[in-house]
């Protein structure tokens, strides 16, 4: 059976078109990019500055010159270019970027998205991830379904300090997938296999729709 | 031509107490580490640091802000430097945080004589807080203002003796709008060649803009 | 891949009756000819031009303005074309010159995404009228708004098959920042190599900003 | 005997120091390049996107992506660099280039400066004129002492538009230097060979305090 990160990790993958420019935030939505169905190739962009963007160096090829925005040694691939912050921010906020993955602390229901820090326990500052969000075409959010605690991460109103407002499209969680319509209101409209519509909505504590067409996740 | 070659001491000396200083790079890819070790041993205090990142554990930068001699920060993302976190939750004025886009822009603002910039990014959280919103055709922008210091360090693989540098890959993230944004300014450098050694089409940043070349490494662990 | 690579009459038909155009090059360095040429033949009528010079005599850029099809003008320097000035004098409202660093960073906050930038240039002048003033630590700023446009038309030395653009020498001009600017870019390019074929380090502007490839030359004189 | 425009570029030239960046308008201020005092070397920013700028192009290396800001196809010098226009743009408003050499229609005491439309008449834009003598770090005047009708170029208060307020430093005409001062106020310090204090004063509107100091350009 697939591990929570791994579920998450293949149903991101099945948004994006192929061509697409993606930024993947570190952790979960980096795995999306094992995923990819056959024939789509997107081209992934680290906002320290790269377009297309490879696997791993090696310690033979490895240079602290090319890194990821984890800062770790990778490669380029044949087509990419590499760029300075303030271009690659000015391609992000200008929305030449078509996806951005992220990771979040707190979603709500009218698209708040809190990602970057917890008053008084950690602050470790929001980087890219405003701007990423604020210009990226499509938001997508990739995180658990619920605290370890089993607590809501899927809220009426964001209760964190938002990263932006109103900016997330689309919510995918290890036990469910949720539509962000634009003006505000989640609708559910696919359930993890072997997840009920009752369990999904028992970890939410927001106003939710239910889709007519609610589906299986397409990921197997 | 001026000679801009100098030792890491020579260089780092034209730092005062109370200074502003920006240090280039991206966790530690383009960060500069000799003549960072070199301020830390100079012990200038009471310094203004403008850092993406303030660095992770195997950086110079990491060791300027547990150093001491660091009172103030601009950054974006600190998450790598506990030192420069606990100092943001003991001193919340010390320490501001921009959207790393935001940063950029602002020290660009600084380097090429512009005043500020409008940005949507923040609008609607606290990175709005004390700032000025200005409409724009309907649409709300933050007014972020620019950013200059008094030296700015920065990293670049090659260098030629006038000061050219080609930065090689994407170590030239903060590296570039830095370069421009100081008054006086630092490049460490893998190597430098003669005059012409860079192709024209392959300099990142102008000679004009530095004012001292540092090669790195040598004694530098 | 999709395939980019069109031939002029397929990329400019992406233009529309009332588009804004952004035409890249400072007089006859960097500009696309072909392509306008192409544009002049369509006949797309009551077009926004946003140009640095509007072209000299030897530009496709100059003939378009003297076609007729042009309505409004954003420009800077204009004395290379005498039917802009002709424009200027006749109807002062559709004509607009803009300081050449204010119109390049107009162009830069349309393609990335800001709202606007304070500029001290033109301040005291007649560049000021109709403009917010904004007063940064005491200094006063022209706030210049963004420019965006319909369709960009770009000129590039080399591209790969992906888009990406290789621009030689100073024709990067205005071509970089139109180049993020419109909402269909077309580059108009003297050859096309497999992806691959650029060096990363030698890539002007990313093929995810290149609508559409189109060969100089040719049939055009 | 030197012309007008030779002893106004040759004087220009003495104004450069050695690795100086300077922009050069066209016309008068180009020649300035070619008199430079042995052992001064500059490097000539052009502003459609290049510093070190060379001399012109044959037709066997000429190629239009490599022009200056007249349009015609030039060389580059080893050691320079190729930029786009908001980058070359945001190195003159940056303080990046030390000396801005243009012509002039008018000039006032306070160091006004009037040099790209005559209403009514002639509107070629201002290119990148306000640009350059809002942001380089020294701004030179250089232009005929006086208008072909004889009437003064020189003036209390320019009358025509303005390219920027308060930014000129030093006037170079053919018969004269002159210094203006931060704040306000002309300063007659040089007079050139066989030219009378008197003759230089009369071709002016203006203020004029004259130099204690008063000399010969020193360009023979």
């Amino acid at each position: 059976m697939m591990n929570s990160r791994e579920v998450i990790a293949r149903r991101v993958a099945l948004e994006f078109k192929d061509g697409d420019v993606v930024n993947l935030g570190i952790g979960i939505p980096t795995l999306a990019a094992n995923y990819l169905p056959d024939g789509v190739h997107i081209q992934l962009q680290s906002e320290n500055g790269m377009l297309g963007m490879g696997p791993a160096a090696t310690p033979e090829n490895g240079t602290f010159d090319v890194t990821d925005a984890g800062g770790n040694q990778v490669t380029i691939l044949p087509g990419g270019m590499f760029f300075d912050s303030a271009t690659s921010f000015g391609l992000i906020r200008g929305g030449h970027v078509d996806e951005t993955v992220l990771g979040a602390l707190e979603v709500d229901q009218t698209g708040n998205l809190a990602s970057w820090m917890i008053p008084g326990k950690k602050v470790p500052g929001m980087g890219g991830a405003m701007d990423l969000v604020c210009g990226a075409r499509r938001v997508i959010v990739a995180m658990e379904h619920v605290n370890k605690d089993g607590s809501a991460k899927i809220l009426k109103a964001c209760r964190l300090p938002l990263t932006a407002t109103c900016k997330v499209d689309l919510i995918v969680t290890n036990m469910a997938v949720l539509r962000v319509h634009k003006g505000g209101g989640l609708e559910l409209v696919e359930l993890a296999p072997d997840v009920t519509k009752e369990e999904a909505l028992a970890g939410i504590d927001a106003d939710v729709a239910v889709s007519p067409a609610l589906k299986t996740m397409p990921i197997l | 031509m001026k000679n801009k070659v100098l030792d890491a001491q020579q260089a780092v000396a034209h730092v005062k107490d109370g200074d502003h200083v920006m240090v280039g790079g991206f966790l530690k890819g383009g960060t500069p580490d000799k003549t960072i070790r070199e301020l830390i041993r100079q012990g200038q205090k009471d310094l203004t640091l403008t850092s993406n990142d303030t660095g992770r554990s195997d950086c110079a930068v990491f060791d300027l802000v547990a150093s001491g001699h660091v009172t103030r920060i601009n950054g974006s993302y600190i998450g790598a430097n506990p030192e420069t976190g606990r100092m943001l939750m003991e001193h919340p004025d010390r320490v501001t945080l921009y959207p790393q886009g935001t940063l950029a822009e602002k020290i660009r603002c600084g380097g090429y004589g512009l005043g500020g910039v409008l940005t949507p990014v923040g609008v609607g959280t606290i990175v709005e807080n004390g700032k000025r919103k200005i409409e724009v055709d309907g649409r709300e922008y933050l007014l972020e203002t620019a950013l200059r210091a008094n030296v700015s360090f920065v990293k670049a693989h090659l260098a030629d003796e006038s000061g050219n540098l080609f930065i090689r890959g994407n170590a030239k993230n903060f590296n570039v709008v830095m370069a421009s944004a100081g008054d006086y300014v630092i490049a460490e450098v893998d190597a430098i060649v003669p005059v012409g050694g860079i192709d024209p089409e392959d300099v990142t940043i102008p000679g004009a803009l530095i004012d001292a070349l540092v090669l790195a490494g040598g004694t530098e662990s």
